[in-house]
């Protein structure tokens, strides 16, 4: 196991044990307001300090970490249950009506900008955490129909598919059986890619008041909050920024690593 | 004094000896040729020679090159050799030039890089060179990229950038394995005139004994890192010391005897098959062209009966096999396994399917990596109506692990963990297990060092008297046809040019293209002679 | 030094302030491009503009205005009665684009006595008509230019139209040949920022002379601590009132209304949302206003009375409803607040942020909402409680007679006891929740001077600004 | 080359029309009726008519759909419901603001990021790559918006080095301009010269362990004269996509860093017209967006042509 591998995985599951140990128990209550306290430095108290209505920093951003975890993997989700069937599919047609449908439908996705859009969708169904996932996941979608295809085509190249067919196994049999199993490495490693873009869309969506609405804490509307206070409260706008910088760094840490791990030749587009 | 001297040279890279005491010399206008099976280090002695050894190896012992010690020498010392003093040709043609640059500049590059002459004269100088090895300007000009010329002109364009500069040594890294072989005696031809004409020495690597012997003035025999024999070509052929050297020949020119075929009935017909591929359009609105890789083929192939089909690379063979299992539809023609056609409206015909099946080449490729043994030698179960279950499928497994040559507990493990002529072994038992009719062996050989190759033939061998096996047998290697075979096709740009019994076609071949085919294969003598 | 550069959030649409209701085109374009008959100033009274002086019959209904005399259009052409006419006309015709008909309402004819004399009837006495025509929405326009008013703005104020960049600035030049004082700047420079750190960040950087009406209340104490600038608090018209759907179950019911009066602590809001800017009010009414009578005592903090009340109405274990959120922050972070301690009393409020159009759309025109915070800036709006059809829908005849009878009055003091009443009976009623009257956040350079320090109406008077020496 | 062309062509014409359809019924289901919104709160029911037939909201969304594609065929964007002015000039406007910023990003991305992947791909595995690799990861992990407000603390409210933001102009000169625009396009520069460096690097090591290059080598180039020769234009081929598809994102993703520093760019636009409901104006931004998206991933393919000769001659 690499360094990155075993630093990623650190951070990656330092995050993950603050969202899910924040079900059961944060030092405070997220939505707690406390006026008078507000705009505290980090103390004994409240490690990360309070923001401007006194709640606690820390406990706000554990249970910003869910937020973000819960629209991450299920903009992933959403982007991996659609996108790698629809990349198995075109890979198994390759050349077909089909396959140039799914990909010129791809390159439409790609063609939007992303922001923009899912500007557009909040605003048209309203902000929140689900318009911000299926914003966020609708754009997941073509990566993986696209990383999935590619990888797909070169392994239908290859005799062992030749192999398969020849012992009388169809298209949809054989993506399953065989090209599947052998894109699951790349789909985990391109997963944890996507993954960090997603936390850093939600944050980005949240920011501009789009994403997941209060009283539920989620680090870009914090740093949102914080914005007008950072000159006085710096404390308000670092933190939040470092927990999305450790949250995203830890990701592409263990996606790296866990690419390397797994197999170094795999490819993962970032964009 | 020798030109390139190289003694007890010895190369660990990360810690892992590689080379150990490796000596050879080369004089001026000496061919000496470096063989050994895959893995023996052959291609590192000569990348030690040009200091090109990867990362964190670390070589021992001494390299002169004209009296001037080569290991540790200053790099910006060795880029003024390179190029100029040694040249060196590799083994993939396809992919050792820069697809993004034109050949004439590549060429130039070697002259221009050294300073050796002014840019226009350099221009001359390139087009000579490029004339010398075969490839006239007037015919492909300068201004060609590489993926617009064919494997031997690359391979023609590579030696023309080593020799741009007239080394003293050239250095050939397998130079023909990836081509044709009348190709290959081209290219050879072409290392031989330059080698006598410029008075060049040539270090020359290849696995090919037949090759060796037709071509080397030295032999130098490696085996793990280490040589094991080394003399004058004629005098290792008439007496060979090592057991290794006389295994390495023994296999080469390995010899099989097939049981007599039985009486027998056609299996395989094919009637007048054409394949043709569609090509992407050459203008816009123009008809979409096509490419006839199959053309008005017919044969048969009867029960029994060990058939074999030669030709070049490109030639259709492949195509061919893929039409017959019926993985492709054909435009023309028929093909009927026992009466029955296996393309049946537009649909593989299954109950055709389950009577056939294939080996391919690549012994890395033809499996999936995340399965066991046992599931993918009983993959071919999916074409019975009622495969075998439980206990009785693990003993068809073991039953023909052990035919292969294999261990019945082999089944638990993944294919990483056999070597490529076990992984063939395995190939032919998937093949084998549903016990078709008829076998189609695509290059099945091909990847393989002679003594693997050797015991995989035994193997077919074998399994032709155990059990019956019909099986057409595809391979450009026409010394391994000849002995498995005993009817072949010869085909050449999807055509068949001739067919009939094995020796008679090889003893007397009536087809100019036949002909050529085998004037070209290289000759193993017979050991224990000496060379022509 | 005389030219300035100020800054505002928002950007007017367009700049004619008679056909919308964005406050940018007034804060850009009133008093400063277009004048009306009458005009406010910065103490919120209201003086003669380009009517010179006025007669008002004695039923209340016929207003004669005498126009100044030598005042021309920034295009040359006299302004005179034809141009009142045309003004007035146009803003009560039927295809109107005018956002606030209802001030012209009871119009009945504009006529032209003479050049510089114009008569305006009403069908009933309207004792708000004079302050109507200090609107924005009344300005004086002419014929000859209103084509084009939207994109090239041409009226009779001290500043004439420069250019627009839009998204960026709109500059506008001294007039030459202005009726009035010569204003002390030659230019003036409107530059758009909406975002509060960008706003911070401009103040501080000195981009930008004078911020209007700074956004972020929490950076005023840096600025009050820097010598280089100035910080203005004021007043303005906006009551921040949390709005209550009045026809929506369970806010039909009193008693739940006032459960919601009593849940919410003021003095949290206006520390928390506005960092201790705004006055408490406890009646949609502006308590700089002589009239205004202080009612918080009616709704004080008591989670506990509210809790009661809600156990009284049946809710004894809350209930739910939403809460919708325009995007000023007053709105965005007193909504939090609200809604942490709705929470206390057992009332789950939804927070729904929306965007204005939004808002208009579902909230206001579609009524479809529990509760909604808004900041109501028009000047002396209590008429609102008169219309059932208001979005917060509170039919009460009580309200509606006492508004006619107001309307009908003329005399001030009389005036003031019927609104004295009206705020009373809005907050027995406990309508909506009334939090706190806007600040108006003035920043400006150390020496600019002049600066309106209350909003009577959406208004940057560049007249009055100057630099001390 | 002209058939590869003219292939990408028509595709590109394909999505452009689905583009203009899927823009145009997203936004027409958006709730918020503009005529409303440009009234305010007291607007009469016959005002807010007057003004829906005026900005010709009462035709059938066919019609309208029709009028815009036509409109913008020929040029004509129609005419912004709020700002009463055509579309077309203040896309015009704005785009002197948005094109020169992501140009300037761009380039700034392509500065740090092809010498720190040069470096890296050079230095492999030593200290040099560590240290480049591990400032590659925290530039891809910081959000851009949150990079940006630290930028405006430090460079414009403590140092005073900038201003804070806001856009003065390309008349007072290129080089006030350019200033304006430094701290934006630094802000989203980073993150994506990180990418680009890391693609930089992956793509020359690949590069680095081709045959060709060892060819290269026992031709007597040096290490660094193989790498310039022979691996740039190769590595170019995968750095240029990602070139392509940053700049589209340049374009269109600033709307935070607009915001940010009040730039009066195409993406505060897009944020202001979608706030007030301002639909032609969104309609025809995104749409313009969306054609430059595609416009510049279309030459990014003729690029790959002009780089891999395997693609000209590609019929
Ligand atoms: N980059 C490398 N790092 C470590 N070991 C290597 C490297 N390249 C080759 N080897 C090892 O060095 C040994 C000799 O390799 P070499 O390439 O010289 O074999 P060869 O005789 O040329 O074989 P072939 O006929 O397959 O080309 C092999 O065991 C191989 O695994
Ligand atoms: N899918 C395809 N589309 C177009 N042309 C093809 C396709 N497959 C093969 N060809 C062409 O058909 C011809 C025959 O190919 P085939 O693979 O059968 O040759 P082969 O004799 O098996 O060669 P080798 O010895 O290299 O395996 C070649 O010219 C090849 O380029
Ligand atoms: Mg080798
Ligand atoms: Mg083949």
């Amino acid at each position: 196991m690499s360094r990155n591998l075993i630093l990623g995985l650190c951070l990656s599951s330092l995050v993950l044990l603050a969202a899910l140990i924040s079900f059961v128990w944060t030092p405070y209550s997220h939505a707690a307001l406390n006026i008078p306290a507000k705009l505290q430095t980090p103390s004994l108290q409240h490690w990360f300090g309070t923001d401007h209505f006194g709640r606690d920093m820390f406990s706000m951003i554990m249970v910003g970490a869910r937020t973000s975890i819960a629209v991450a993997t299920v903009a992933v989700g959403i982007g991996m249950t659609l996108g790698v069937p629809l990349g198995l599919t075109a890979a198994a047609r390759k050349g077909s009506w089909l396959d140039e449908v799914i990909m010129r439908g791809n390159d439409m996705v790609f063609a939007f900008p992303s922001l923009v859009i899912a500007i557009l969708i909040t605003a048209v169904f309203g902000a929140g955490a689900i318009n911000a996932i299926i914003a966020i996941g609708i754009f997941n979608i073509p990566v993986f129909a696209r990383i999935t295809r590619g990888a797909a085509l070169s392994l239908w190249e290859r005799e062992f598919i030749l192999a398969a067919r020849v012992s009388g196994k169809g298209a949809a049999r054989i993506s399953a059986e065989h090209i599947l199993p052998n894109v699951a490495n790349l789909l985990i490693v391109q997963g944890t890619i996507q993954f960090s873009l997603g936390i850093l869309a939600e944050a980005g969506l949240s920011y501009v008041g789009l994403g997941a609405q209060p009283p539920t804490p989620s680090w870009g509307r914090m740093l949102a909050d914080a914005q007008t206070m950072v000159s006085f409260a710096p404390h308000l706008a670092l933190i939040p920024g470092f927990a999305i910088i450790v949250t995203v760094l830890g990701l592409n840490l263990l996606g790296d690593g866990l690419r390397d791990w797994l197999d170094p030749r795999i490819r993962v587009a970032r964009a | 004094m020798s030109l390139l001297q190289i003694e007890n040279l010895s190369l660990a890279i990360h810690g892992v000896d590689i080379l150990r005491d490796v000596s050879l010399s080369i004089d001026p206008g000496q061919i000496v040729a470096v063989t050994g099976e895959s893995g023996s280090g052959k291609s590192m002695t000569a990348l030690t020679v040009m200091q090109l050894q990867p990362n964190g190896a670390v070589a021992e012992g001494s390299v002169l090159l004209d009296g001037q010690e080569l290991l540790n020498h200053p790099e910006a010392e060795m880029c003024r050799l390179r190029g100029a003093s040694i040249g060196m040709v590799f083994q993939e043609p396809m992919t050792a030039l820069n697809p993004v640059k034109t050949i004439g500049d590549q060429v130039m590059e070697t002259i221009l890089i050294h300073k050796a002459m002014p840019r226009n004269q350099a221009r001359d100088r390139t087009q000579e060179v490029l004339t010398r090895v075969g490839l006239p300007v007037d015919r492909l000009p300068l201004s060609r990229y590489p993926h617009e010329l064919s494997g031997g002109q690359r391979q023609r364009v590579v030696i023309a950038m080593a020799i741009a500069l007239r080394p003293k040594l050239l250095i050939a890294d397998e130079p023909t394995t990836a081509l044709d072989v009348t190709t290959q005696a081209q290219i050879l031809d072409l290392l031989k005139g330059l080698v006598t004409e410029y008075g060049m020495g040539l270090l020359m690597i290849t696995h090919d004994l037949a090759v060796v012997s037709e071509m080397a003035d030295q032999i130098v025999v490696m085996r793990r890192g280490e040589v094991v024999e080394a003399d004058a070509t004629a005098d290792l052929l008439r007496n060979m010391q090592h057991p290794y050297t006389r295994m390495l020949f023994e296999a080469s020119g390995h010899h099989v005897i097939l049981p007599e075929v039985p009486q027998t009935y056609p299996l395989l017909e094919v009637a007048n098959v054409v394949r043709d591929y569609r090509l992407p359009r050459k203008r816009l609105f123009d008809a979409p062209g096509q490419h006839r890789a199959v053309d008005q083929v017919s044969f048969t192939l009867n029960k029994g009966e060990r058939l074999g089909l030669v030709g070049e690379s490109g030639c259709g063979k492949s195509t061919l096999t893929r039409a017959i299992l019926g993985l492709e539809e054909i435009q023309q023609g028929e093909i009927l396994l026992d009466g029955q056609p296996v393309f049946s409206s537009h649909k593989p015909n299954l109950d055709v399917r389950r009577r056939m099946q294939v080996v391919f080449q690549d012994p890395f490729g033809s499996f999936n990596p995340r399965h066991r043994v046992a599931r993918l030698i009983t993959e071919p179960f999916h074409l019975l109506n009622t495969p075998p279950t439980g206990s009785d499928r693990q003993d068809r497994v073991a039953e023909i692990l052990k035919a292969v040559g294999l261990r019945a507990d082999d089944a638990t493990k993944y294919i990483h963990e056999f070597s490529g002529g076990q992984r063939q072994r395995i190939a032919i038992a998937r093949a084998l297990i549903i016990r078709p009719e008829l076998i189609l062996f695509d290059e099945a050989v091909s990847a393989l060092d002679v003594s693997v190759r050797a015991q995989i033939l035994d193997l077919l061998a074998e399994l032709c008297a155990a059990y019956d096996l019909t099986y057409l047998f595809i391979s450009h290697d026409l010394s391994v046809v000849r002995t498995i075979t005993d009817r072949v096709l010869v085909m050449q740009a999807g055509q068949i040019v001739e067919q009939g019994e094995t020796e008679h076609v090889f003893g007397d071949p009536q087809h100019s293209y036949t002909r050529a085919l085998i004037a070209a294969a290289p000759q193993l003598p017979e050991i224990g002679k000496g060379a022509a | 030094k005389s030219d300035i550069k100020i800054a505002m959030q928002l950007e007017p649409p367009h700049l004619d302030p008679t056909s919308a209701a964005a406050q940018a085109i007034d804060s850009v374009v009133y008093t400063n491009v277009f004048e009306g008959l009458t005009r406010f100033m910065g103490d919120g009274s209201v003086v003669p503009g380009l009517a010179e002086s006025w007669e008002i019959s004695d039923d209340g209904t016929v207003y004669t205005f005498k126009l100044r005399d030598g005042v021309t259009f920034h295009d040359g052409t006299v302004m005179d009665a034809e141009d009142v006419k045309f003004s007035l006309d146009r803003a009560i015709a039927e295809d109107s684009a005018n956002a606030q008909k209802a001030l012209f309402a009871g119009i009945e004819s504009v006529e032209v006595v003479d050049p510089l004399t114009a008569k305006v009837t009403l069908s009933e006495p309207n004792g708000n008509f004079l302050f109507n025509m200090a609107w924005g929405d009344a300005v004086i326009v002419a014929p000859e230019s209103i084509d084009n008013i939207k994109t090239n703005p041409v009226g009779t104020g001290a500043f004439t139209f420069g250019n627009w960049v839009q998204g960026d600035s709109i500059t506008l030049n001294r007039n030459p040949n202005y009726w009035g004082d010569e204003p002390a700047l030659e230019t003036a420079a409107f530059k758009f920022i909406s975002d509060p750190t960008a706003a911070f960040a401009a103040m501080m950087a000195e981009d930008v002379d004078v911020f209007d009406n700074f956004p972020a209340p929490e950076n005023l104490p840096q600025f009050e601590a820097d010598p280089r600038f100035q910080v203005l608090v004021g007043s303005t018209e906006g009551e921040t009132i949390l709005s209550t759907n009045n026809m929506q179950p369970p806010f039909d019911d009193i008693r739940v209304r006032q459960a919601l009066a009593h849940a919410i602590d003021r003095k949290a809001i206006i520390d928390g949302a506005m960092f201790g800017y705004g006055t408490p009010i406890g009646t949609h009414f502006a308590p700089h206003n002589p009239a205004y009578v202080d009612l918080t005592g009616e709704s004080a903090y008591d989670p506990e009375k509210a809790k009661e009340l809600l156990a009284e109405a049946g809710f004894a274990d809350g209930f739910e409803t939403t809460l919708h959120l325009p995007p000023p922050s007053y709105a965005r972070r007193g909504g939090e607040i609200i809604a942490a301690q709705l929470a206390e009393v057992g009332i789950t409020a939804e927070i729904i942020n929306v965007e204005w159009a939004q808002w208009l759309e579902s909230v206001f025109n579609g009524k479809d909402f529990g509760l909604t915070i808004v900041s109501h800036t028009e000047p002396m709006d209590i008429g609102i409680y008169a219309r059932p059809d208001y979005y917060f829908q509170y039919d009460s005849t009580d309200m509606q007679a006492l508004m006619d009878t107001l309307n009908t009055t003329t005399d001030p003091e009389e005036r003031a006891k019927l609104l004295g009443d009206a705020q009373r009976l809005i907050s027995n009623d406990y309508v909506n929740g009334y939090l706190f009257q806007l600040a108006k956040l003035g920043v400006a350079k150390a020496g600019v001077q002049g600066l309106w320090k209350n909003a009577p109406t959406a208004a940057i008077d560049l007249t009055v600004i100057h630099w001390s020496e | 080359m002209l058939r590869y062309s003219l292939k990408r062509l028509i595709s590109l014409i394909l999505s452009l029309a689905v583009a203009s359809v899927v823009i145009f019924t997203v936004i027409e289901v958006a709730p918020g009726d503009p005529a409303t919104f440009m009234l305010g709160v007291n607007a009469q029911p016959d005002t807010l008519a007057a003004l829906r037939a005026e900005l010709g909201l009462d035709a059938s969304k066919l019609q309208r759909y029709v009028d815009w594609v036509g409109g913008m065929l020929t040029g004509d964007f129609g005419t912004s419901y709020t700002y009463r002015t055509p579309v077309s000039q203040m896309i015009a406007d704005r785009m002197w603001v948005s094109l020169p910023l992501a140009l300037y990003a761009l380039t700034l991305s392509t500065l740090i990021a092809f010498p720190a992947g040069i470096y890296a791909a050079a230095r492999r595995g030593k200290p040099g790559d560590l240290a480049v690799m591990g400032a590659t990861q925290l530039g891809i992990a910081v959000p851009n918006f949150w990079f940006a407000m630290m930028l405006v603390l430090i460079f414009a409210i403590n140092l005073r080095w900038f201003n804070a933001g806001g856009f003065a102009g390309w008349d007072n000169g290129l080089w006030t301009g350019l200033q304006s625009l430094t701290l934006p396009a630094i802000a989203l520069a980073l993150p994506q010269a990180a990418i680009l460096a890391r693609v930089m690097r992956s793509a020359l090591l690949d590069i680095l362990g081709e045959d060709f290059m060892r060819t290269a080598r026992a031709k007597g180039l040096s290490r660094r004269q193989a790498l310039w020769r022979h691996g740039m234009r190769n590595a170019l081929i995968p750095v240029l996509t990602i070139i392509g598809l940053q700049f589209s994102f340049l374009l269109a993703g600033s709307i935070i860093i607009e915001q940010v520093f009040y730039l009066p760019g195409l993406g505060r636009l897009v944020f202001q017209a979608i706030s007030a409901r301002d639909l032609i104006v969104v309609e025809s931004v995104v749409m313009l967006l969306v054609f430059a998206v595609i416009t510049v991933n279309f030459l990014v393919d003729l690029a790959y042509a002009a780089v891999d000769p395997r693609l000209r001659s590609r019929t």
